[in-house]
């Protein structure tokens, strides 16, 4: 029952704030802020679940389609409750970024971020495939909203983008679950979307292989893996600020749970056979994402692009498929979503502050703001991997464990790193170091809030990267579960 | 003919009636609030008289009608979507001078030849209810003559419609010369008849080509945008719901009583067509400004999908054909609906542009029209979700691949174009913008039709189940 | 023991924290006694424990403070190891590093940004500490690219001109090549071992891998190239005389105490691993040997008093290199000690220099210092005496003495190796007093006298005796490497000996004596050319430019508008012209529209007949 | 009583319904298009009737009443549309009808 009451609450918050929020921003967002913050200590009590079956910590259940053997089926695990504290605790720094940006039409911005973050946990906590299907479409309406809405100069663009590129290839996936559903209902008799019923389907093997690249397209979309990624840079550097922490923060994730969560799973031999090619892929975003990056002019593109690179990890470690590369994914995107969405707050910042996002306009900003610089300071070095910070042991975890499947392919996505510091510095470099410029040379400081909001995105990133153990062990039956579903053979 | 047999008939002789009473009226009777009301009162009186059918066996007339499940359901749907189609022409403003008194009578009498075609198992039966349909419509479509538009749209349907129908009916000529009957599950049982294959084929074939013409499928479409422009808005969400409604309920009947399925050539015919509708029909709204158009060329891909859901044969394609026809008719209502509320004497609302900034001034006008675009679209929360659920787990379940891809493909080109609209609502207004308000009738109309698009979209379980029953029921075995 | 093991590093990085988080509250005074105090606590906690650790017999000391992550059969924990390499890695690093801090309490004193500098300074120290205490690979991972930012923040501290900032990066960046490959060789050793701590790991290999396999030589090669990066060797060594955009006592800091030595730590504190592949193994000598003849090379062309040292700094690490190579691990060490007394002083003097001559760097604008700042002249001749191997008299000359005999005796290419080595070192002494004599000689261009307090003094004088006397301290490694047997001929020593006096006099000769003015205008093309290409490191800036930076930049650039998006782009246009084509079609004549009709049709009865 | 075969008199129907259409593809005037309608109509009447005598039931012949009814009613519309046509466009050319087009 708790699982349904996270996803409602902030469902039924979000009209609640519309109407009362609907032309005073800060009602709208404190509101928001403490129905997000309610939700948190919500999932919070989910530790003190238990009694479901290992590695589950709740499940609940109840009939909405019988016509389909369809439930609204949620359960919860570690893997999953990891992600749904990553979804409210970026929500809540989404809405804390949004609070003075926001001016027009706060009540119904704030309506669609609920919105997104209920479709999100949605996603965390389904376990019917259909239910699964229909968070993953619903949490992009909202998104879409806040960029077309909200967002920059170019968002008509950028939402239509961002939403055909997600939905056709949701759609493939739709298809892939009805397959999957199908032929499991032929071998059984039963008609299920089951998570649980179809993890024991018994599939041909070359069906099952288009059936995990249904999966795998909608997925590596989400995630993005190049080539598919051409979406995110537009979308993120047109959204607000929040709307770029919640989709860099939390729903990128989606991508790289729904590989955990359903592909490896579900289809063990075909992904293993399909591994070679993913951590080629994945390699080959991470390089990309990190080329590109450094190309940028445009502050939130360089950050955007650093995802592309981040998420290439993301996919390696998934298809590496050994325990050390999937906790290092769960891992990776905990700090991805903590430091890549606190870089589009600082970048956000510098939007709100100067209006440009250009670097070539930008510069000195370290004089100006020199708290702002130590932050920018902190999680571009975050963001390029260094020991102690979080994404280091995502990324070594991932990298041991695809080296244990691919030396060679570990070998070239490692050069990312280099890139990594490339293009982490020169952003530094260009905004805040050097002179200052025309446009950065008018003096202003940060907030209370935004200093507040920074810090607390700081924290964590410091904790899971000098104790990640914790969050590790909490990940790791489910990844157990994983391990003892792939064929012998394939691990090391 | 037995009180059995007049019985199951009162329903259609009330719409019929009604119909021709209406049209005589309105020549004494001016005023059209009054006819209007007759009107409404009779699309009522007809929904009420079914509801002793529910629950009972299926009852024939004469093998030319079957009231079956299926037909009840069909009757509902179409029985309600004609009411709404007679508010909205009650809630469209119109010049004074085009009075329009008997197109209550008209559509009456259309909906009328549509519910005949709901029920027919019997090539005289479709023939009648079609063309009872179709001759009502081309003077609802053409009447507003002093508009040149409107005399077009009327000629252009008309010829067509002709031709279209010519073709049916040599087809019909040419199956009965092979099967000896008239009546579906007859002609079709003969189906692999021993002397005339070839004529039952081809005639198949001339009548499923006459019968996808009012559905607008590729490439018999191109009447389609001409005629839903020329039309007044309402006849318009008219021939969009109720005809095509209708027809695809004929055509489902017929599918599955002559078990088209496995008729290799045929079938595979009408998978290209499908495939060609979802494609073109998306290709052709891609950069659309006219709104009617843009629906004529939306509804075009979502009979394609309709048809492909019907191609996958069994008990699912036929609840899958149905539930879609539900959410599409519910959609297409309130979408037409909020246009025709917004609309203004001799200025419908019509173009994209009169549209841009309406979420600012119009708020729940705009987010209904939000939900109906992306219910076409076929995002979640509304009915289109679930019919395009639908429509692939049927596809699915025939393990057609090719066609399900382009289902796919046809949806994302779709997309675009509806987002388009839904920007546009968003954007900031126009400075000459000004928005109608809409009346307390068409508000309640408007937000149940809403509700039933979201009911659809977010609790499908009754009516699925249902559904389920239906197709059990008709599709023994 | 174990808790005050911990208390080394993390003394520092509580400056750290201190600083960063509660500094701004500081005044200058308050963050000079963190930031100097908290290494100088840290130093003596050092002193301390080796006293205790030799004491109690030299037997290593094991500190666990608890789990980082496990995860399968990986485990890295927070696990510190003292044995005796580790014991004077942290008595050099706190020792020097204290110094150095405590120089700069004073010569910083100006500095508007004092807090951060001091902020920066504590984690480097912290960082380096945590390199060479680490008991695991993947904790000495977290001190190496500790130091790599550190060593970025600090050279770029002056970030408002973006030269330094470009040198900040360039030295991340290069060094980061590095680690990736040694990344790769730590992935490469788990793999085929199991395991990340050090000392069962160097058990564990000899059973595990012949000597010779090639896993292992990989595994060798790429640690090798871990330690070029970090310790500005060939090929790797273009970042360090970009660092001196950094103040100078952070190059002392990198130079002498932490960064560059970490490369020389990590070969010899893993030596069993390439006493298993000696083709590595004979790698490493081999780099060195280029490394210290390349950079003796190019440091005889600076003008810039703190790229000469630079370029010193190179050579010497490169002699270190050469000993790892030879398996003359302590005389790598000892040379690693040395150069790290000799070094901080040269830099600190230098800062010194360079702050009286008011931000010039150029030697040939100094001469006659001697004079005015006679104080900061006698540190600076010990530093350079010691750094020129003044035969008998400094501890640069045991140290390198060792060196190249422990070369001569090498089994293959002894020679070779000896012969360089000379080579190299008749170069260290000539550029060494080149700049003694250009900057301290000659006629006074200044007369302003220099001024010190107690905290530039003392530090300077204190480096000066052991850059002299260094040679002296015992440095007990015996538990750690096996005994190396170098060659002891009289000979040698005597011909090496020559050698730095050699240079010294060759540079009385051509900068003592005349006093060349730095002009090369009047110089034949041949000369001025040969110059240039020495001037500028032999040129591998620009080669690594046309090789690397320039296609990086222009594929990055070339990219920049998306060729993925291109195929999107492509998408949309045949759509857009599909909506073009049909709606062509739709053009409103009824005869056209009654044709699809007929079409439709016939795509009806066409497969009906033919199938 | 020599009989019409059957395939006779469909081929008959065939090729007036084939005239007709023909009739409506090419000409351009509404009232030979109206006219070419009739006679498409009329085949499919033909072609009704020479089924029913297959089978020797009325059916065929019910039907062909049906159409003739149909063929009547649409003739009504069609003539009233052609009027208005004529005053609006000012022509009987099909053609020029085309004033909704993309």
């Amino acid at each position: 029952m708790t699982l349904m009451a996270l996803i409602a609450l902030p469902l039924l918050a979000a009209p609640l704030v519309w109407w009362l929020g609907r032309d005073n921003p800060g009602r709208a967002g404190v509101l928001a802020l403490i129905a997000v913050l309610a939700d948190l200590a919500l999932a919070l009590t989910l530790f003190t679940a238990g009694g479901d079956a290992e590695p589950w910590l709740q499940r609940w259940q109840v009939d909405w389609i019988p016509r389909f053997g369809i439930q609204i089926l949620l359960a919860v695990d570690g893997l999953g409750l990891l992600m749904v504290l990553l979804t409210l605790g970026l929500g809540a720094a989404a809405i804390l970024a949004s609070l003075s940006e926001i001016r027009e039409r706060p009540g119904f911005y704030y309506f669609h971020m609920l919105l997104a973050i209920a479709g999100t946990l949605g996603v965390f906590l389904a376990l019917d495939l259909f239910l699964f299907f229909f968070f993953w479409e619903l949490m992009l309406v909202p998104m879409y909203f806040l960029i077309s809405v909200w967002g920059h100069e170019d968002r008509d663009r950028a939402a239509i983008k961002f939403f055909i590129f997600t939905q056709a290839s949701g759609l493939v996936m739709l298809l892939a679950i009805l397959g999957l559903v199908w032929a499991h209902h032929a071998d059984s008799g039963e008609l299920t979307f089951s998570y649980f019923a179809l993890l024991e389907a018994g599939l041909d093997p070359q069906f099952a292989f288009w059936l995990m690249l249904g999966f795998f397209l909608a997925f590596t979309v989400k995630l993005p893996m190049v080539p598919l990624h051409t979406w995110l840079p537009d979308a993120h550097t047109q959204a607000p600020t929040g709307g770029s922490v919640l989709l860099a923060g939390v729903l990128l994730k989606t991508g790289g749970y729904g590989l955990l969560r359903f592909v490896v799973p579900i289809f063990p031999e075909a992904s293993a056979a399909f591994a070679p090619v993913a951590l080629w892929l994945g390699a080959a975003g991470v390089l990309y994402g990190a080329v590109l990056a450094f190309g940028q002019e445009d502050v939130k593109r360089l950050v955007a692009y650093s995802s592309v690179s981040h998420m290439g990890f993301v996919l390696m470690g998934v298809f590496a498929l050994n325990i050390q590369a999937w906790q290092g994914t769960v891992l990776q995107m905990l700090a991805h979503g903590l430091t890549t969405g606190a870089l589009f707050v600082i970048a956000g910042l510098i939007q709100h502050h100067f209006h440009t996002r250009d670097m070539k306009r930008l510069g000195g900003l370290w004089h100006r703001l020199p708290r702002l610089g130590v932050m920018a300071m902190f999680f571009a070095v975050a963001s390029l991997g260094m020991p102690g910070l979080a994404n280091f042991v995502g990324e070594f975890l991932i990298l041991v464990g695809s080296f244990r499947a691919d030396a060679v392919v570990t070998a070239v996505a490692a050069l990312g790193l280099i890139g990594a510091a490339v293009y982490s510095l020169i952003l530094i470099q260009r905004v805040f170091q050097g002179p200052e410029t025309e446009t950065t040379a008018s003096g202003i400081s940060l907030d209370r809030r935004e200093r507040f909001l920074l810090g607390a995105l700081a924290v964590p990133v410091v904790v899971l990267g000098l104790v990640p153990q914790p969050v590790m062990d909490l990940a790791a039956p489910a990844l157990a579960v994983l391990e003892s579903l792939m064929p012998s053979g394939v691990l090391p | 003919m037995s009180m059995n047999d007049v019985q199951a008939l009162i329903p259609l002789m009330i719409l019929a009636g009604a119909g021709v009473v209406l049209v005589m009226l309105s020549a004494f009777v001016p005023r059209r609030g009054v006819v209007a009301a007759l009107a409404g009162v009779s699309a009522v009186a007809f929904l009420l008289a079914l509801l002793p059918y529910f629950g009972t066996q299926a009852v024939e007339v004469a093998e030319l009608l079957v009231v079956d499940p299926l037909t009840l359901f069909f009757w509902t749907l179409l029985g309600i979507a004609t009411l709404v189609s007679l508010i909205w022409l009650m809630v469209t403003p119109v010049a004074e001078h085009d009075g329009g008194a008997e197109r209550y009578g008209l559509m009456v009498l259309a909906a009328t030849g549509a519910m005949v075609l709901a029920a027919a198992q019997h090539f005289a039966a479709l023939f009648l209810g079609l063309e009872l349909l179709s001759v009502s419509l081309i003077i609802l479509v053409a009447w507003q003559c002093r508009r040149a538009l409107s005399i077009e749209a009327g000629l252009k349907y008309l010829v067509l419609s002709g031709l279209a129908t010519g073709f049916l009916l040599f087809g019909m000529a040419l199956i009965y010369a092979a099967s000896g009957s008239l009546a579906f599950e007859i002609t079709g049982r003969a189906h692999p008849a021993q002397v005339g294959e070839l004529y039952w084929l081809a005639g198949m074939a001339m009548l499923l080509a006459g019968l996808v013409f009012k559905l607008s499928i590729v490439p018999l479409h191109f009447w389609t945008p001409d005629v839903y422009q020329g039309a007044s808005l309402p006849v318009t969400g008219f021939l969009a719901t109720v005809s095509k409604g209708a027809v695809l309920a004929v055509l489902v009947r017929l599918y599955f009583d002559m078990a088209l399925a496995d008729a290799g050539g045929l079938w595979m015919g009408l998978a290209v067509l499908a495939g060609a509708s979802m494609l073109v029909g998306n290709w052709l709204a891609l950069r659309q400004n006219q709104l009617k158009r843009l629906l004529a060329y939306s509804s075009i891909a979502h009979m394609g999908y309709a048809l492909a859901a019907l191609l996958a044969g069994g008990a699912l394609a036929l609840e899958a054909v149905v539930f879609y026809l539900a959410f599409y008719l519910a959609t297409t209502l309130g979408a037409f609906g909020v246009l025709a509320v917004l609309s203004r004497p001799q200025h419908e609302c019509e173009r994209l542009d009169q549209l841009q900034g309406l979420y600012h001034h119009r708020p729940a006008l705009a987010l209904i029209l939000t939900v109906m675009l992306f219910s076409l679209a076929g995002v979640p929360l509304t009915g289109g979700f679930i019919g395009k659920f639908y429509v692939l787990a049927s596809g699915a379940a025939s393990e057609l691949w090719t066609l399900m891809a382009l289902v796919i493909a046809g949806s994302a080109i779709g997309l675009y174009y509806y987002l388009r609209v839904v920007l546009a609502l968003f954007r900031a207004p126009a400075e000459t913008s000004s928005f109608r308000s809409a009346t307390v009738p068409s508000t309640i109309v408007l937000v149940a039709l809403t509700l039933v698009v979201l009911w659809l979209g977010l609790y499908p379980a009754p009516l699925s189940d249902g559904l389920a029953r239906i197709a059990e029921l008709a599709l023994p075995g | 023991m174990e808790l005050l093991l911990w208390l080394i590093p993390l003394l520092p990085l509580a400056g750290f924290l201190v600083l960063a988080v509660a500094g701004a509250r500081l005044p200058k005074a308050g963050v000079a006694v963190v930031g100097a105090g908290s290494v100088g606590l840290a130093a003596l906690t050092a002193a301390l424990l080796a006293a205790l650790f030799y004491n109690a017999g030299s037997d290593p000391v094991i500190a666990r403070l608890g789990p980082w992550f496990r995860a399968g059969d990986l485990s890295a924990d927070f696990t510190l190891y003292l044995d005796q390499l580790a014991v004077i890695m942290t008595l050099v690093i706190t020792g020097v590093g204290f110094l150095i801090h405590a120089f700069s309490t004073e010569f910083m004193a100006d500095e508007a940004d004092y807090r951060r500098y001091f902020a920066y300074l504590n984690l480097f120290v912290a960082a380096m500490l945590m390199l060479v205490l680490a008991d695991n690979l993947v904790l000495l991972f977290l001190g190496w690219e500790g130091v790599g930012l550190c060593s970025y923040l600090l050279i770029g501290y002056w970030h408002r001109d973006p030269a330094n900032g470009y040198a900040a990066r360039k030295a991340f960046v290069v060094t980061r090549i590095g680690d990736v490959a040694l990344l790769l060789g730590l992935f490469l050793l788990f793999v085929e071992l199991g395991e990340f701590s050090i000392q069962p790991l160097l058990a564990g290999a000899p059973l595990y891998f012949e000597s010779g396999a090639a896993r292992m030589e990989l595994i060798a090669f790429l640690i090798l190239g871990g330690a070029v990066g970090k310790s500005a060797q060939l090929p790797l060594q273009v970042w360090l005389p970009d660092a001196m955009a950094g103040p100078s006592p952070v190059s002392a800091l990198i130079h002498a105490a932490t960064m560059v030595t970490a490369g020389v730590y990590l070969i010899a504190r893993l030596h069993p691993l390439f006493e298993l592949a000696p083709v590595a193994q004979m790698m490493v000598a081999l780099v060195g040997l280029a490394t210290l003849l390349v950079a003796a090379w190019a440091a005889l062309s600076q003008r810039d008093i703190k790229r000469i040292l630079a370029y010193s700094t190179i050579s010497q690490i490169g002699y270190m290199f050469l000993a790892l190579g030879v398996g003359a691990w302590g005389a790598a060490i000892f040379h690693l000690v040395t150069h790290a007394f000799f070094k901080a002083l040269l830099f600190l003097g230098a800062g010194r220099v360079i702050e009286h001559m008011h931000h010039e760097h150029d030697i040939f604008r100094m001469g006659g210092l001697r004079r005015v700042m006679p104080f900061t002249f006698g540190v600076f001749l010990a530093g350079a005496a010691s750094l020129a191997a003044v035969p008998w008299l400094t501890a640069g000359f045991y140290s390198k003495d060792q060196i190249l005999l422990a070369a001569a005796g090498a089994p293959e290419l002894g020679t070779l190796l000896f012969a360089g080595g000379v080579i190299g070192a008749l170069m260290t002494a000539f550029y060494s007093f080149r700049l003694v004599f250009t900057v301290f000689f000659g006629e006074p261009v200044t007369q302003e006298r220099e001024h010190a307090g107690w905290r530039i003094q003392a530090p300077l004088a204190l480096l000066g005796v052991l850059s002299i006397a260094g040679g002296l301290i015992p440095l007990p490694l015996e538990q750690v490497f096996p005994d190396h047997h170098a060659s002891h001929a009289l000979g040698l020593v005597l011909l090496a000996a020559g050698v730095a006096l050699a240079g010294i006099a060759l540079a009385w000769w051509t900068h003592g004596r005349r006093r060349p003015t730095g002009e090369t205008a009047n110089w034949p093309l041949w000369r001025r050319g040969l110059d240039r290409w020495q001037a500028s490191g032999l040129g591998f800036d620009a080669v690594y430019g046309v090789l690397v930076e320039t296609p990086f930049n222009t594929t990055a650039r070339a990219l920049r508008g998306e060729i993925v998006d291109r195929a999107v782009a492509l998408v949309i246009a045949v759509n857009q012209g599909l909506n073009a084509l049909t709606a062509r079609l739709q053009n409103g004549r009824i005869r056209h529209y009654a044709l699809g009709v007929v079409l439709g049709v016939l795509a009806l009865l066409i497969p009906v007949v033919w199938l | 009583m020599t009989t019409i075969p059957l395939e006779h008199a469909l081929m008959l129907a065939a090729i007036l319904f084939a005239l007709g259409v023909a009739g409506v593809l090419m000409r351009r005037n509404i009232v030979f298009v109206l006219m070419s309608l009739e006679i498409v109509l009329n085949a499919t009447g033909l072609a009704f009737v020479a089924a029913g005598m297959r089978w020797g039931e009325p059916d065929g012949q019910v039907m062909f009443v049906f159409v003739l009814t149909l063929a009547a009613a649409e003739v009504t519309v069609a003539l009233a549309l052609m009027l208005q046509a004529v005053k609006h466009y000012g022509t009987l050319d099909l053609d020029i009808l085309r004033r909704m087009r993309n």
